[in-house]
């Protein structure tokens, strides 16, 4: 049976510089991966090559066994894989609800339908509510996304990414810049919402990650140095090495 | 304005009922609404009945689905056009022709439902355009439609056989045979189609607002690349909305072709898709209604204004920059922004320094419209009728340096007024707004 | 051979001018992402000073007294105007700028009336340079094409050799950083803004006796500046200055096409009917068709490539 | 809506205005003759020019005591030069019961103006509305779209070139003849009249070439005069006007083209002082009238109008207009009424003692015939060239003055005539 996702010597370049430097990987049904790495390792690069934001130099994306290498990110999340930002990325000027509702259309069949009404749509409103539910936000539901907190926007980040129900879920360092309880909360979140999913994860916070995920992969300059259980990653001599030794390292690279 | 106001709507805004929490309540109330709409509409020729007044009633009507429409774009996908009028136009041409052909009877067809010729025209004309458009958004989109306008009004000159030359396409709207009493002469019954058509216009375009496809809009004018990462092409947006634009447009310029009898190229030129524009963001682009005001005030000051001030265009000019400088949301937006002193029962409480206010404008308002005047009366009227000139009742002497100083005096004292009469302003919104935190603590 | 060279000089002094506007309009829009709608209204002003200056002075301080008034006009535009619409973005301050080029406009009809202005050539200038066989070349344009090219030698030192040029060019290709680095302090913005309303009203000062001082040169020369930024690249100097030489050859060369669809036709051995409607678009020649082919040039540049010539963004 | 100059005069009628009601109550004393031009906007010189004309001849005649004891009163309204906005002032101007009104600048205006009055007086014969066009030109509303109550002052497009074309026919020397117009209706048929004529009257002339060009876009006009250069062009005929005709003239200076220019709007406003010396000689313009065709009329009429308006630097250029005003009032005299019908019964037979020559109202199409005269842009010398233009120290210098017969054309004019 075909790797939920599945990466087969994927590279990509700006210009001169590589910045993903043939990343393999495959991620089963069901798993929760986290990717690691120092700054500009590529992380978010990698990201953007899955969801088809950036097309790639070489190589090949599978989903589910199906090729999606070049596909626009539409069709992508169309075949059931959904991604959230690390900077927050939702509709400042609708509402919590209207956020929820916008990213769940697609997937209940309404497309670009101008012929009903959103209001008398019953299955996309219960969904947007239970979405609405299920990230806490039930108490800003018609609040205006802009001005919300930003632990507020975080979670509406993730309800905007798995509204459509998509099988794979990339998050893209959902817990930066939360306090210590706003983490808790985040983790609890993702925890439940990647229920019977695959989730792949950028995250800073090691706790976070070894918390959450079934196995880590280790990014370090556009390369896979190692994949693993937490425990093996743990002790991973090559890892800490990398790892510590550019940790200091606090050059901004190509997100 | 002050930072307490914004903070204030924020508040508000959150505060505010769920809007789907009584859904009966709502669709209610919204029927009370187009009630109280359609009535205005029936009425309005009853009460301004003049042949001019009538016409201009017309002309509103058309300029709120024109203006309507161009808010589908600019409003609520996020597309800065400046060609909306090609939709317009062409709309009107196709229209003009087909009632000649009426006319000539070589086609059969109601004149009551031209509008759905250039309904089909203003749609072709979309789907084509917004085909080559679409793929842009922000400025790149901005400036094609801007070379796209200027190239149909180049082609509007070149090839008189269909666009007329410089008089344009004329027609006559009373063909056929009258059905029940109606054949379209007198401008009253002009009106009452054109006002049935906007009605019909506004509740289609109000009702796009709440389908999937309208959502979405707004989803693309806030943040199209998160579109795509919810399944959405935010291209298909945009084009789907900028075809049915054209139609709405389309659907206008073919009233207007019934209105006027005539359709020239200039209709379809680049300043009447900037008066659309105008149109648009007078009024208000985050509103629904916000363009039907800016409709109905722009078309109401370019007539009246002008039979008053030989300097309208200059007036026109400075009120739009000072909305732009000081309420950039439109009229709608001001109204808006009342909302928070509305439910704090407050708005009582505004009444005396709004009043201040008004003084204060009105004299600054005096200073400027004395100085501009003058200044017209002086460059260009006073040979035909002499040095002096009589405005608010009185004489002045353009070419005498009282009045000029008294001018300057009103023009500074109404400044520095308004500067004063700011202050009780704010004070007011602050305890308002902290009025809408203690409503919020509850 | 004469034609070819004769419409080669004009084409080159055309695309200067067109890129003495074009320059400050991008300069502006890369620095604060504001396409400036007044851009041309600029021009328009700088000509009218420099007719009333010379009315008084002559033309050769009008020369310089017309861009610094120009210049002043355009930082009173920024720190007034510009700046408290800036927080409500960029479509607020297009239609601000749109706004103001109406007002300008208006001014200009009070202050020096609807006709034109009799803004002449000076007459030190006022013969001809030389003679490509029977036709002369005027020492005008030799003089339009001499001021061009020395404000672009001045912007190209400008530019590369002061560190406020550096800011400028490094906020050419990354504004962000720019910004992130604190230079973007408001006064570089007013500065910048002066500078290319002042370059604007220097185009103003040699074009206005060269063509036509007139309340309706704005609008003219507006969109096609607007075509040549677009064309060339937003945020492309050099992008500018090409698109600026292509749109000025293309609009003097195409003047010379007696060619239409119809001839296109003829040779193909294919005949339309003569009363067929579409009889007036087959006719329709490259010539007839010159000032319309900048914005098919723009149009079609935008659909294959979004961000222009050499731009480096989009939008 | 008295005059502009009492603009604004109260807020309060402002308040007025909002409830839509414009209509000022007509005083009984005053014969109202609208004025229709575009008075705001980028034409509106040209529309107070006419403005100025209009009132500087209403004056004379109230002056003397007005007409059957009223006096004219001149009651401007701003069309903003668009056909639309024209209709809409028109249904003002009914609105405040004013039966005559005059417009002259832009056929597409004067069309529409045409259509919507043909339309009303036939919905309303007791409330007829009479037409004095002084000065748009297209041929059409003397023609296939003429209409009983419309009157045109000027020669039309048709009877200009005509006269041109006689004149042209003259010039032994002309053997290449270049056409470049602008590329609207206006321009397009001026290319074919002038080609279709010259054809009949010297075949040996041959037309080296055929531009159009789109209206008020060209900035530069060198690659036009190099193109005409090199097709050994000696003679220019264009219907370019305002800055489409400055800009051509300046830059075949520039070039050093040699060649003779045949124009319609030479004289045209703000045009003059942009051309200056470059036009002396070779710039031959084709109008109704010019400062210096002669004649102490003409010469006491131009005085007096620049005494009265000295700083306007325009001049008295619009002879239609003191002929339309001329004519207006001794109908009413002979009508002994001021009914549009009764008075365009009598129009329409109307003779005018002009400063040209012999002026009349044709019956079948109701345009006036005239004299037109062929001049060059020359130095004012004084003499011959008594008048400059607009202050120039450049004036027109007759070349040759076809006379009113040799103007007449067929017309293809079918109205409707009232029962008088």
């Amino acid at each position: 049976m075909a790797a939920s996702l599945e990466l087969r010597q994927v590279r990509k370049s700006f210009g001169k510089t590589a910045i993903i430097n043939g990343v393999d990987l495959a991620i089963e049904r069901g798993e929760r991966h986290a990717v690691i790495g120092p700054n500009g390792a590529g992380k978010s690069t990698l990201f953007n090559l899955i969801s088809g934001r950036f097309p790639l130099s070489t190589g090949n994306i599978l989903l589910n066994g199906q090729d999606i290498t070049g596909l626009a990110p539409q069709e992508i999340n169309r075949r059931g894989l959904s991604r959230s930002f690390q900077i927050t990325n939702i509709f400042p000027k609708l509402s919590v609800f209207e956020n929820l509702r916008c990213a769940v259309l697609w997937s209940q069949g309404y497309r670009y339908s101008f012929w009903h009404r959103v209001g008398g749509l019953k299955d996309v409103r219960a969904r947007a509510d239970e979405l609405v539910e299920r990230i806490g936000l039930k108490r800003r539901r018609d609040t205006l996304a802009g001005v919300l907190s930003y632990a507020e926007q975080r979670a509406l980040e993730i309800g905007v990414t798995i509204a459509g129900g998509a099988e794979v879920i990339l998050l893209d360092e959902p817990t930066a810049g939360m306090s210590n309880t706003e983490t808790e909360d985040a983790v609890a979140l993702i925890r439940a919402v990647s229920e019977g999913k695959t989730l792949v994860m950028v995250e800073h916070d090691m706790s976070v990650v070894f918390g959450l995920a079934d196995r880590i992969s280790v990014l370090v300059y556009g390369q896979v140095i190692a994949t693993g259980t937490p425990a093996e990653i743990r002790g991973n001599k090559a890892v800490q090495e990398a790892y510590l030794g550019v940790e200091a390292d606090t050059a901004e690279g190509a997100h | 304005m002050a930072d307490p106001v914004v903070e204030a709507v924020a508040r508000a805004v959150r505060n505010a009922p769920a809007s789907g929490a009584e859904p009966g309540l709502m669709h209610w109330r919204r029927a009370m609404v187009w009630a109280a709409v359609a009535a205005v509409l029936i009425a309005a020729p009853q009460v301004f009945n003049q042949g001019f007044a009538v016409s201009m009633l017309s002309q509103m009507g058309i300029a709120i689905i024109f203006a309507l429409s161009y808010n589908m774009l600019l409003g609520q996908t996020g597309m800065l056009s400046f060609g909306h009028a090609v939709y317009f136009g062409l709309g009107a041409f196709f229209a003009a022709h087909a009632l000649n052909a009426i006319g000539a009877g070589s086609l059969h067809w109601p004149v009551s439902l031209l509008p759905l010729v250039g309904a089909a025209a203003g749609l072709a004309f979309g789907l084509v355009f917004g085909y080559v458009t679409t793929k842009h958004s922000g400025t790149p989109f901005a400036m094609i439609s801007l070379g796209i306008a200027e190239m149909v009004a180049a082609c509007s000159l070149m090839f008189p056989s269909f666009f007329g030359g410089e008089g344009g396409i004329s027609t006559d709207r009373v063909v056929g045979d009258k059905v029940m009493g109606v054949d379209f002469g007198p401008g009253v019954q002009v009106y009452y189609l054109i006002a049935a058509w906007c009605f019909v216009c506004m509740i289609l375009m109000f009702a796009l607002t709440q389908t999937p496809l309208g959502r979405m809009a707004n989803a693309v004018r806030d943040n199209p690349e998160r579109v795509k990462f919810v399944g959405y092409n935010p291209t298909r947006i945009r084009f789907l909305m900028l075809a049915l634009a054209g139609m709405f447009a389309g659907i206008a310029g073919a009233l207007e072709v019934i209105n006027f009898e005539l359709i020239t190229a200039e209709r379809l030129g680049t300043a009447a898709s900037g008066t659309v524009l105008l149109m648009a963001f007078i009024g208000g682009v985050g509103h629904f209604y916000g363009p039907i005001i800016g409709a109905i005030l722009i078309t109401f000051l370019q007539s009246a204004l002008s039979n008053y001030t030989q300097a309208w265009l200059l007036y026109f000019g400075l009120f739009f920059l000072v909305m732009i400088l000081f309420a950039p949301g439109g009229i709608a937006s001001l109204v808006t922004l009342h909302k928070p002193a509305v439910q704090t029962r407050l708005l009582g409480r505004l009444a005396l320094p709004y009043a201040g206010a008004a003084v204060a404008g009105a004299v600054l308002l005096a200073g400027l419209i004395m100085a501009v005047e003058m200044f017209y009366h002086y460059e260009t009227k006073r040979e035909q009728v002499g040095a002096v000139m009589s405005l608010f009742g009185q004489q002045f002497d353009t070419t005498a340096t009282g009045p000029w100083l008294m001018a300057v005096a009103l023009l500074v004292v109404g400044g520095v007024l308004l500067r004063l009469a700011a202050r009780p302003i704010g004070a007011a919104w602050t305890e308002i707004a902290a009025a809408v935190n203690r409503g919020q603590g509850n | 051979m004469e034609f070819f060279l004769v419409t080669l000089l004009n084409s080159l002094s055309y695309g200067l001018l067109l890129f003495m506007l074009s320059s400050g309009l991008t300069l502006i829009f890369s620095m604060m992402g504001v396409l400036n709608f007044a851009h041309a209204s600029f021009y328009m002003l700088g000509a009218y000073f420099a007719y009333q200056t010379s009315v008084y002075l002559g033309f050769w301080p009008a020369l310089v007294v017309a861009p610094a008034l120009v210049a002043v006009l355009g930082a009173l535009t920024e720190r007034y105007g510009l700046r408290t619409v800036h927080k409500y973005g960029h479509v607020a301050e297009l239609l601000f700028t749109f706004g103001l080029a109406y007002i300008i406009e208006e001014l200009v009809h009070l202050i020096w009336g609807r006709a034109p202005v009799p803004y002449r050539i000076p007459e030190i200038l006022d013969f001809s340079a030389f003679s490509v066989f029977s036709t002369k070349y005027p020492a005008y344009r030799v003089f339009m094409m001499l001021v061009s090219v020395g404000m672009l030698g001045g912007l190209f030192l400008l530019l590369t050799r002061t560190r406020i040029g550096l800011i400028i060019q490094a906020s050419l290709t990354h504004p962000d950083t720019v910004e992130a680095l604190g230079h973007n302090v408001p006064r570089v913005f007013m500065g910048v803004f002066a500078g290319g309303a002042a370059l604007a009203g220097l185009a103003g000062v040699i074009g206005g006796n060269a063509f036509v001082t007139e309340p309706g040169m704005a609008v003219s020369v507006g969109t096609i500046v607007f075509v040549v930024v677009v064309f060339g690249g937003m945020g492309s100097l050099a992008g500018a200055f090409v698109a600026s030489l292509i749109i000025g050859a293309v609009q003097t060369f195409s003047v010379a096409f007696d060619v239409s669809l119809l001839t296109l036709f003829a040779k193909l051995g294919f005949t339309p009917d003569p009363q067929s409607a579409w009889m007036e678009l087959w006719k329709v020649t490259i010539a007839q068709a010159a000032p319309v082919l900048p914005y098919v040039l723009m149009v079609a540049m935008l659909i294959v490539r979004p961000k222009g010539l050499m731009g480096t963004r989009e939008g | 809506m008295p005059k502009p100059s009492n603009a604004i005069s109260s807020l309060g009628r402002l308040a007025v205005m909002a409830a839509l009601a414009i209509a000022v109550p007509a005083s009984a004393q005053t014969i109202k003759v609208a004025y229709l031009e575009g008075l705001s906007g980028p034409f509106a010189n040209v529309g107070e020019v006419g403005l100025r004309h209009l009132q500087f001849f209403a004056d004379r005649i109230n002056e003397k005591g007005g007409v059957l004891g009223q006096k004219l009163e001149v009651v401007p309204f701003d069309t903003k030069t668009s056909p639309q906005e024209a209709q809409l002032v028109f249904k003002q101007l009914v609105d405040q019961g004013i039966r005559y009104m005059m417009q002259g600048n832009g056929s597409a205006v004067a069309l529409a103006l045409s259509e919507a009055m043909g339309k009303h007086n036939a919905r309303n014969p007791d409330k007829t509305v009479l037409y004095m066009n002084y000065g748009a030109v297209d041929p059409a509303l003397t023609n296939d779209k003429c209409n009983f109550y419309h009157f045109r002052f000027d020669a039309d497009v048709d009877m200009k070139m005509q006269a041109m074309t006689n004149f042209m026919a003259t010039q032994k020397s002309m053997k290449k003849v270049y056409l470049i117009n602008q590329d609207y209706s206006f321009g397009q048929s001026v290319a074919k009249a002038a080609r279709a004529m010259l054809n009949a009257k010297r075949p040996d002339i041959q037309i080296v070439g055929d531009d159009l060009h789109p209206l008020g876009k060209v900035k530069d006009f060198a690659p036009y005069v190099a193109k005409i250069q090199a097709a050994g062009a000696d003679a220019v005929v264009t219907g370019n006007w305002g800055n489409d005709v400055a800009l051509l003239i300046k830059a075949a200076k520039d070039a050093g083209l040699k060649v003779d220019f045949y124009i319609y709007y030479a004289g045209g406003l703000g045009t003059p002082p942009v051309i200056g010396e470059a036009g002396v000689g070779h710039l031959k313009q084709v109008t109704v009238f010019h400062s210096n065709i002669g004649g102490s009329r003409t010469v006491e009429m131009v005085e007096a109008y620049r005494k009265r308006f000295p700083d306007s630097r325009d001049d008295f250029y619009w002879t239609s207009i003191m002929v339309a005003v001329d004519m207006l009032t001794r109908s009413m005299e002979q009508a002994k009424s001021t009914d549009p019908t009764k008075v365009a019964l009598a129009m329409e037979k109307m003779k005018s003692d002009s400063l040209s020559g012999e002026t009349y109202m044709r019956d079948d199409n109701h345009q006036l015939v005239q004299p037109i005269f062929v001049s060059t842009f020359s130095k004012a010398n004084g003499k011959d060239v008594k008048f400059d233009v607009e202050r120039t120290g450049f004036g027109f210098k007759t070349d040759a003055r076809i006379e009113s017969k040799d103007t007449v054309l067929p017309t293809t004019c079918k109205f409707q005539r009232p029962k008088g």
